[in-house]
């Protein structure tokens, strides 16, 4: 299962939403403002930080670009839409909107 | 009708009347039961307001959905089911929500189906395909 | 893989637009056939063909109409589309208005549906 | 009291619009004046006369033009209508398109500025 | 100062956001999905409960209705439109959008 | 120009790039700058992310609103503040934010100020209106 959350995770709890309902082994795709939650040192970086324990975590490169983050959180993965794509191949997939 | 087609799950995780997505999810799922797929709907997080018991919205000029969820069975929008956290959490009491229809048989009325996030996990992991509000 | 694609947000507003059309670039691009795509909710203002973005920006519904042209089923819903504004008269080339079971049969015909909203 | 409103977000979508006009209709009852309505972001989108919802929904272009009829002053922000695809051919009546700076009045000459948005 | 919150609590930081700078004796307007922190007995209730120690909290009561939310935070007062303007004009106000 | 007119404060408290709504505020404080008001800006919550070093929009196709954001003081947004808590929860050194110009005299960089959540408060309180994004 795929799992794709948007949205910063500073301000929306959908990040955790995911998380409570995500089984072990699922993945876990942040794109857009959800790329915040992969940045290290945060308030909130436990959240990705416990999630890697059990999921594997992706962030969109472009994404992470566009906000000038750099400094993540080890085990995230850095992928390109294309790297999305094969994900969107591999499992069935749900968008925490 | 009976459906033998593709799993689809709709999920509603928005909260209703601060924006459209609930009402238009539930125009969703009219038409998806006149298809031949396995329709199945899941309202979690802030979705399960939408089943919060008395709602009306005329104090603020609009006609709201509650007739529509109201009569999802009749519609055979049949595999309804909600999140029981999210209604803990919310402080819904699980035998409180509306009712989505009435048995055809012995006129009982139907509840969306109280399940754990763990059973919703595995629901979800079965699905072609899932549109989410 | 046989990818079908669900718009849920207006152009510009938010990223969900740019998002979907970057990942169906991928996806073409990795020789996926796109079955559709499909604009619902405030999505549906991807279709209007009189927006006009300052000259450096990216035109999104022209960005559209270009994949519509390529002969990928491009579909407005049309109630969401009635109550918002966007009819026939003010519709991008290669992109239409039709009902929900369009969205229903681009399920059903593709391997995935993805959805991108806010 | 002199008020101006300023509007952010489309119609039906999110309540802002049904807020604002609640807010407003209140406001006159009360016998204030209001300086002004701005639509501002997606809250263009108020202003298209196409919108068509069910027979049974609000009108919500139609309630903004019989509020301008009374000579409150109804404007949309060019830039974000122009990227949006909001412009004179779809207008609603008694709306106009005019720029940011006729915010700055509003707000100006009001005594306060409310804003709705999401 | 009024402060207005038309987020849920569940979902987004909003009032956490405007809690943590609103002062003494400010003013909270809850309105459209804010409303939701006005119910009692809920995982979110205690920000409204802590709040009402610092500033009186009104809930419009036209969105209370719509959502069928009936069981309140005591101190919560509810607030026609009418009673919106009347707060909009004794203080300047803040949209915590 | 010297500002006479009246107080008006424009808050930024969403994320860059997701939504619109930074680049569609920064318009606002432009055309703003240019009417005879006192205009202050004040970053806080999410929208303090707007100010991140190292921001580059290439990668979505989209261009962004860097150029815009550093050249505040050159359009007579002067007075911009960001909220300490903010930057620090969201681990964003203060001398880390982006620069909104340079001191016309000494070429010094020039960055927002960065103000705790109280003074913010204070400022708020003494506006004659607040336009909020």
């Amino acid at each position: 299962m795929l799992h794709t959350v948007n949205k910063s995770p500073f301000q929306n709890s959908s990040l955790e939403n995911c998380l409570r309902v995500a089984q072990p082994g699922d993945v876990i795709l942040l794109l857009e403002d959800g790329v915040y939650a992969a940045s290290a040192g945060t308030a909130k970086s436990s959240l990705v930080e416990q999630a890697v324990k059990r999921h594997t975590v992706y962030a969109i490169d472009a994404d992470l670009k566009a906000r000038g983050l750099a400094n993540l959180i080890r085990e995230v993965r850095v992928a390109s839409y294309g790297d999305f794509v094969d994900l969107v191949e591999q499992h069935p997939v749900h968008a925490w909107l | 009708m009976a459906a033998t087609g593709k799993k689809v799950m709709v999920t509603v995780r928005k909260a209703p009347h601060g924006s459209i997505y609930v009402q238009e999810s539930i125009e969703v799922m009219f038409i998806f039961a006149t298809y031949d797929m396995q329709l199945s709907v899941v309202f979690l997080d802030d979705g399960v307001l939408a089943l919060h018991p008395g709602q009306d919205t005329k104090g603020l000029g609009i006609k709201g959905f509650m007739a529509s969820l109201g009569a999802l069975v009749d519609w055979e929008v049949t595999r309804v089911y909600v999140d029981r956290q999210s209604l803990k959490d919310r402080n819904i009491p699980e035998d409180a929500i509306i009712t989505i229809g009435r048995d055809e048989e012995t006129d009982a009325p139907i509840r969306p189906q109280v399940l754990d996030s763990a059973e919703i996990a595995k629901m979800m992991a079965t699905q072609h395909s899932i549109v989410s509000f | 893989m046989k990818l079908s694609v669900l718009v849920l947000e207006g152009p510009y507003n938010h990223e969900a637009s740019d998002s979907a059309y970057n990942f169906i670039q991928a996806a073409l691009a990795k020789g996926h056939t796109i079955r559709g795509i499909f604009f619902y909710d405030d999505g549906v203002y991807n279709a209007t063909r009189l927006m006009d973005p300052p000259q450096d920006d990216r035109h999104i519904s022209k960005r559209w109409s270009e994949l519509g042209a390529t002969g990928i089923d491009m579909i407005v819903c049309v109630a969401a589309a009635k109550r918002r504004g966007i009819t026939n008269e003010v519709l991008a080339p290669n992109i239409r208005i039709s009902g929900l079971g369009q969205l229903a049969s681009m399920i059903d015909e593709a391997d995935r549906l993805v959805t991108f909203g806010d």
